[in-house]
């Protein structure tokens, strides 16, 4: 019964996301998003998230997403937990040299068309493990990747940008969603 | 002819509002955790999606695999022909009864179980496993509400028990019909995979149950299996609406009845949606090994039900 | 007719005289299958012309047997049974021509083929029999061929023990068989069945129910009811698969026929606490035989466990309808009986037809552990197709013939609510949640048989050298995945013509138009109704329908063959996937409680650190519960009872001589008194 | 009030009382015991209330009043007291599995229903159709009583069997005379009375309340 009441008495605590300066943040590189894939992950998108090898940091800020604060659902984005499932490979850390091959499985189970995106500094340039013997390279080494998020961690607030702005959803100038 | 024209529209309006269904359901708990929540018609894009998307699937497969996801929707729209949704009884009425619609949706289970095991994972034997001990241990209940519900209407026709409900209206606040409501809602939350049984929305593959023996699926399976997860949802909401309350379900095929009735079935969807949504906030996901003492409680409750409305008749 | 009836036999002993005098060679084993498949195709036919004309045959012979004289008649209960030998003998015949094949050289295929055709004999006539000794005789005939073909593969672990406890069992309740003949025929064994029938009604109170447990017994302890089961489970799987498919799928119905034929034939039915002991056991039966079939990993046994199951069931329906006749709601009980029957050839079917697969994959992979199976789906095509409809069939699912006599069954379950008296009501909705747990356990435990049997990759290097069978494996299975499917496509002339065998029996009236219309099922005061047939046909325009849809609508038809997805692991081998033990660990700590599991658990330790371990072994256990609490104090009697009567047997020549001498003058006197 | 809906009403409320009785069976949670205990004794005062109106008997009205202050809020104020005091133990292994003591409940109230079939069958009461429940509930009740390691819980079991008994009498009679009812009140009390220097001792000797440190007694 407490529940309920605490229900009612607390209002939707999303935040309205803005557009903020993300043109500048978010690498969209080589490989573009054909229009049809984006077409079809406009209104729906299901992650699979793959750890390659970070310091968790950024799987905290991932993790974020989820909560009612930021609150992805609401664009249609999704976790799932198989590739199988999945339109989006959602990838994090330095790729070391044990997980360079289950992420190339890990590709290769995702059912086309699918996007990646690599999340953090480390999955661009591998960070401050740059040069490690352990690790083989940013997650372009290894797959293809579309878009790269930047920031050690970046803040959900930048993935989700990230996110809807490779699917070219992220609101016109000032308007709010 | 008439009859049969509805009997076909009414299985396509069951495919059209299933994944509504869902969607309301999610954006139901979204609200009640202070979310925005996707809308509920996000589900529909998942589906078109899922059906502009490749297969792909393991090289240990047989035709099993590959077979299950047609035969699951086929299986269930069947279901969906057998069940009166707005009007009732229809001419199919006579082809099948409750039983059968509990075995058809068995042997949707049974199958789905079988392609589970299919790829040789660990995580599909798992779900596998869980889902056919779930699913066998409700079934008794199912057997007794019937039982129960059939004693009571003098049939197992799913049309007749709706008539003869309607015709006597009383008879629904009886403790055997709100007592055989509650077993059957219960074992419906275990059938359709929602909270306290298993969780819809885990990403954990050690808790799932029904998620984990489609881990495998892709693409156009993908989108025939969750289709067909959430028109079950949508059959077994109809049901338990349908049976214990059927008020505006049309009894005459006239437009305005079966308008009526359209409408009154997309309100008791919709309340027990809302109802649904609310237990899966308040409860936790039951243990496994808990889950038996859930159906056993739902198993006395089907029992007093049939001792109720059997033995004091 | 009586031609017919004379090509059976006489193909069958012919068939028999062939196998004894010819060899191994492959014509000796195509002659022996060729005249079992006549013999038992002229039984069928024989049978179903029987049931169709309603004319009985009669036939009896003075001379074959010395008191008495051997007396036949077959009517429609028994031309049914004779459908079910026929059906199931045919299709084990050209199934054994290839089966047969690995055992030459090994095994003495002369005695096999021999005492094959002699037990299909024994069956075809047990069904005729008329009068007890003649009933009684070929009893004993079908029980000793059993026990030779079970004795088949002599030298392998297990089999002699099977067969002991087999004979043991199967003879206690011979014992208890005569002894309800002596009482049913007033100590006259040669009069014939229809005199008993009218004796029967004289009998006093006390005496018919001695003739109803003693009944029980002797026929439970052949259909193999709990308790009386145990031999069931090992027995039947180590004999040759297509004489297990015979035992399961037509022996153990013998003692169906038995209850239904001296219980509602000859005594003309009984009061209602007969029905409901029957329908005791059979819940009983069925709820705790799919139970101990879930744990079991050796396929054949796992399907002798399912026998005892479906026995349950079969007799859930015989139990129903003799408590509704004892009521006199006699379309009631005609609806509990032919559901009973039903299901009877049913379960033949598919329990012939799940045993010849089994066969199949024994005679592929060398083993019946379904641990080491796996994959066969790809190397077996056919047997796994066939496995599945049988797997389909036994669960239950629509549209096969399992669910057609399953959902009678539970409709006549539901007539229950017409029982007056609620003391006896109560049963059936106790009934009906025991049949629903059953056969939702029944589906449980054939997606782990055929998953873990057929599906994934192999599991040892046997399944993945396996190879299909021969043709003739394949026809023989085929004839029974057909039937299968048929019997439950065409519920409408197999329940009206059960409706024509019951009429008469114990004072049932004619029902075979009661119970079908068009092509549906309906059930007394238009109950319920149902129609396999036109639900098939909607489940196959919906298949053929939805891919239609999805091409029409251009939905993505591409298709990728990959590994599977196992989170990125390197390699995929057997070891990681489900075994059948895991698949049926959820249910086995379900039931705990009955099961009682044992486990044990040893880790070996790397001598230097204990963070590495060397080996792990796990064992676990189900405490067997009716071979220790039921027949443990049993056996230890009967021991302590021989070891007292071993006090008698000095080995003196002259204590033997005082003791007949002694015997010979006891008998005088009582003869003198009585 | 017309018959035919007193009849289903008390139906009704009988029907939960004994829902009720089952939940204890369920729960685990000494918590949950004692909820379960409440609300059946709410609806037990609220068929006392029910009863007194169709069957015009004023004195029911007062038996309600002192049956809610009594079992509503007294008892389980004590009860939670006592958990408070002692310390809260979970129902986490009773003797027979919680499944198993779920389907035998079920069974004996089926076993209610063939028992008081007689009765029934002569009694013209219109609430003679609740009789069985009510004769299931003193079955649930006694079968916590048996079946239940703690002592706490046994002592709710305890109290429901008793509420079976004002149930069973309430419908039998329509209203046992006042003074047998507060004898058997009395009793009630002095029995939880009792009880509660019981589980006092249990605890203060064993350091715990699972009832089956009194077979250390023995030796």
């Amino acid at each position: 019964m407490s529940l309920f009441a605490k229900i009612l008495r607390t209002p939707t605590v999303t935040e309205k996301l803005t557009r903020g300066d993300t043109e500048a943040e978010v690498e969209m590189i080589a490989r573009q998003i054909d229009g049809r894939a984006r077409r079809l992950f406009g209104r729906s998108l299901h992650i699979r998230e793959v750890d390659a090898g970070s310091c968790n940091g950024c799987e905290l800020e991932i993790s974020a997403l989820g909560n009612p604060y930021y609150d992805m659902e609401r664009f249609g984005l999704h976790f799932v937990a198989s590739p199988r499932h999945a339109d989006c490979l959602l990838v994090t850390g330095p790729v070391t040299r044990n997980m360079a091959e289950p992420l190339k499985r890990t590709y290769d189970a995702t059912p086309d068309p699918k996007i990646v995106i690599a999340i953090g500094d480390c999955a661009r340039n591998c960070g401050v493990f740059k040069a490690s013997y352990a690790v083989v390279g940013g997650v372009d080494k290894v797959i293809p990747v579309n878009v790269f998020v930047p920031g050690c961690p970046p803040e959900p607030i930048d993935i989700l940008r990230g996110l809807l702005s490779a699917l070219d959803r992220l609101p016109r100038e000032r308007d709010q969603i | 002819m008439k009859g049969y024209l509805l009997e076909i529209s009414q299985a396509l309006i069951a495919l059209v509002l299933a994944p509504g269904l869902v969607g309301f359901v999610r954006w139901w708990k979204a609200r009640l955790q202070g979310r925005r929540g996707a809308a509920p018609w996000l589900v529909y894009y998942d589906l078109r999606k899922l059906f502009a998307k490749e297969v792909v699937i393991s090289k240990n497969t047989s035709w099993i695999f590959r077979f299950t996801p047609y035969l699951v929707f086929s299986s269930t729209l069947a279901v969906t022909l057998l069940i009166p949704l707005v009007a009732a009884p229809l001419p199919f009425d006579r082809i099948g009864d409750l039983l059968l619609v509990v075995y058809l949706l068995l042997l949707g289970t049974f199958f789905l179980a079988l392609a589970g095991l299919d790829p040789g994972t660990a995580f599909g034997g798992m779900g596998a496993s869980r889902e056919m001990t779930i699913a066998a241990i409700a079934e008794p209940t199912i057997a007794l509400s019937i039982f129960g519900l059939a004693v009571g209407a003098g049939s197992t026709n799913l049309g007749r028990i709706v008539a003869e409900t309607l015709a006597h209206p009383s008879a629904a606040i009886s403790p055997g019909h709100l007592l055989g409501f509650a077993a059957l809602f219960t074992v419906m939350l275990a059938e359709t995979g929602r909270l306290p049984v298993d969780n819809p929305s885990t990403h954990l593959e050690l808790t799932m149950i029904h998620e984990a023996m489609v881990l495998e699926y892709s693409g156009r399976y993908l989108a025939l299996i969750e289709w067909a997860a959430a028109v079950r949802l949508l059959i077994f909401f109809s049901l338990l609406a349908n049976m214990f309350a059927p008020w505006g379900v049309a009894a005459t095929l006239t437009p305005v009845a079966v308008g009526i009735a359209a409408v009154a079935l997309v309100a008791k969807l919709a309340a027990l949606g809302l109802v649904v949504a609310f237990l899966e906030t308040r409860l936790a996901k039951l243990r496994l090994f808990r889950v038996p003492e859930l159906l056993a409680v739902s198993f006395v409750l089907a029992l007093l039900a049939v001792t109720s409305s059997f033995l004091l008749r | 007719m009586l031609s017919l009836f004379l090509v059976m036999i006489s193909a069958y002993v012919l068939g028999a005289l062939a196998a004894l005098l010819s060899g191994r060679s492959a014509l000796a084993r195509a002659l022996v299958a060729a005249a079992a498949a006549v013999g038992s195709g002229a039984g069928l036919a024989l049978g179903a012309l029987v049931i169709a004309s309603g004319v009985p045959l009669t036939f009896t012979s003075s001379r074959l047997l010395p008191i008495t004289g051997v007396a036949l008649r077959l009517d429609g209960l028994g031309g049914f049974f004779l459908v079910v030998v026929g059906l199931v003998g045919c299709a084990a015949a050209i199934y054994a021509f290839g089966y047969s094949a690995q055992y030459a050289g090994r095994y003495s295929l002369r005695l096999m083929g021999a005492m094959f055709n002699l037990l299909l004999l024994a069956l075809s006539l047990q069904v005729m029999a008329d009068n007890a000794l003649t009933f009684l005789i070929l009893w004993e005939a079908m029980s000793l061929t059993a026990y030779c073909l079970v004795l088949t593969e002599h030298d392998r672990s297990g089999t002699v023990r099977a067969g002991v406890w087999y004979l043991a069992m199967t003879h206690a309740g011979f014992a208890a068989l005569i002894a309800m003949f002596l009482l049913l025929s007033g100590a006259d064994l040669t009069s014939s069945f229809a005199s008993m029938r009218a004796g029967a009604a004289l009998l006093s109170p006390a005496s018919r129910n001695a003739v109803f447990l003693l009944a029980l017994f002797g026929f439970g302890a052949k259909a193999g009811i709990i308790p009386l089961h145990v031999w069931l489970p090992m027995a039947h799987p180590v004999a040759p698969s297509h004489v297990s498919a015979i035992l399961s799928g037509v022996v153990i119905k013998m003692g169906i026929y038995g209850l239904v034929r001296v219980l509602l034939d000859l005594m003309g039915g009984g009061p209602a606490w007969w029905g409901g002991v029957v329908l005791g056991a059979g819940a009983i039966s069925a709820l705790l035989g799919v139970l101990y079939a879930l744990m079991e990993h050796d396929l054949k046994r796992l399907l002798a466990y399912h026998s005892v199951e479906n026995i349950g069931i079969i007799l859930i329906g015989v139990g129903a309808g003799l408590i509704f006749h004892s009521y006199g709601l006699m379309t009631l009980a005609a609806l509990g009986l032919i559901s009973g029957l039903y299901h009877t050839i049913n379960h033949a079917t598919f329990k012939g037809l799940l045993f010849l697969g089994a066969g199949s994959v024994l005679h592929a992979t060398g083993t019946r552990n379904m641990e080491e199976m796996g994959g066969l789906i790809k190397r077996m095509p056919w047997t796994s197709l066939f496995f599945l409809i049988g797997s389909a069939a036994i669960s239950a699912l629509p549209p096969l013939n399992g669910f057609a006599s399953e959902w009678l069954v539970f409709q006549s379950l539901l007539g229950g609510s017409n029982i007056p008296t609620p003391e006896v009501a109560v049963v059936m909705p106790l009934a009906v949640g025991m049949l629903a747990l059953t056969s939702g356990l029944a589906a449980a435990c054939f997606v782990k048989a055929f998953g873990i049997t057929f599906l994934a990759i192999p599991r040892s290097s046997e399944a993945e050298q396996a190879h299909e069978s021969p043709p003739s494996m394949i026809a023989g299975m085929a004839i029974l995945a057909f039937a299968c499917v048929a019997l439950g496509l065409a519920p409408f002339v197999v329940v009206p013509a059960l409706g024509r065998v019951l009429t008469g029996l114990g004072g049932l009236p004619d029902t075979h138009a009661a119970f079908t219309l068009n092509l549906s099922l309906v059930t007394p005061n238009n109950f319920a109704s149902m129609s396999p047939t036109l639900v098939a046909l909607g489940l196959l325009v919906l298949l053929g329908l939805v891919p239609l849809v999805m091409l029409v609508f251009r939905v993505n038809r591409r298709l990728r063959v990959s590994d599977s997805w196992g989170c990125g692991r390197l390699g995929q081998t057997p070891r990681m996937e489900y075994t059948a033990t895991a698949f049926a660990e959820p249910l086995r700590r379900v039931f705990a409680e009955l099961y009682r599991p044992t486990k044990e658990l040893s880790i070996d330790f790397h001598p230097d650190s204990k963070y590495f371990v060397q080996s792990i072994e796990y064992r676990s256990e189900i405490t067997p519960w009716f071979e220790k609490a039921f027949y443990g104090p049993l056996l230890r009697f009967i021991r302590r009872l021989a070891e007292l009567t071993r006090r008698l047997q000095s080995g003196s020549v002259h204590i033997y001589l005082f003791y007949i001498s002694f015997a010979l003058l006891i008998l005088l006197l009582i003869a003198r008194w009585s | 009030m017309s018959t035919n809906l007193f009849a289903q009403l008390s139906a009704l409320a009988s029907s939960l009382t004994l829902l009720a009785g089952i939940a204890l069976l369920w729960r685990r949670s000494l918590d949950a015991y004692i909820q379960a205990f409440k609300w059946q004794s709410v609806v037990l005062s609220g068929m006392f209330v029910l009863v007194g109106y169709a069957g015009g008997d004023r004195q029911l009205y007062a038996m309600a009043g002192f049956f809610f202050v009594l079992k509503v809020v007294v008892i389980p104020h004590y009860l939670r007291r006592l958990e408070e005091q002692v310390g809260a133990e979970r129902e986490s292994h009773p003797y027979i599995n919680i499944a198993t003591s779920l389907i035998i409940s079920g069974l004996l109230v089926l076993l209610a229903y063939v028992i008081t079939r007689p009765l029934v069958a002569v009694s013209r009461l219109p609430t003679r159709g609740s009789l069985p429940l009510a004769m299931g509930l003193i079955f649930v009740g006694l079968f916590v009583v048996v079946t239940r390691r703690k002592a706490l819980t046994q002592v709710v079991g305890f109290l429901v069997l008793e509420n079976g008994i004002a149930l069973l009498a309430m419908l039998g009679t329509y209203g046992i005379p006042l003074i047998i009812e507060l004898g058997v009140f009395l009793d009630v009390l002095m029995g939880f009375l009792a009880m509660q220097v019981f589980v006092y001792h249990i605890h203060g000797t064993f350091e715990s309340m699972d009832v089956e440190q009194l077979n250390r007694l023995k030796h």
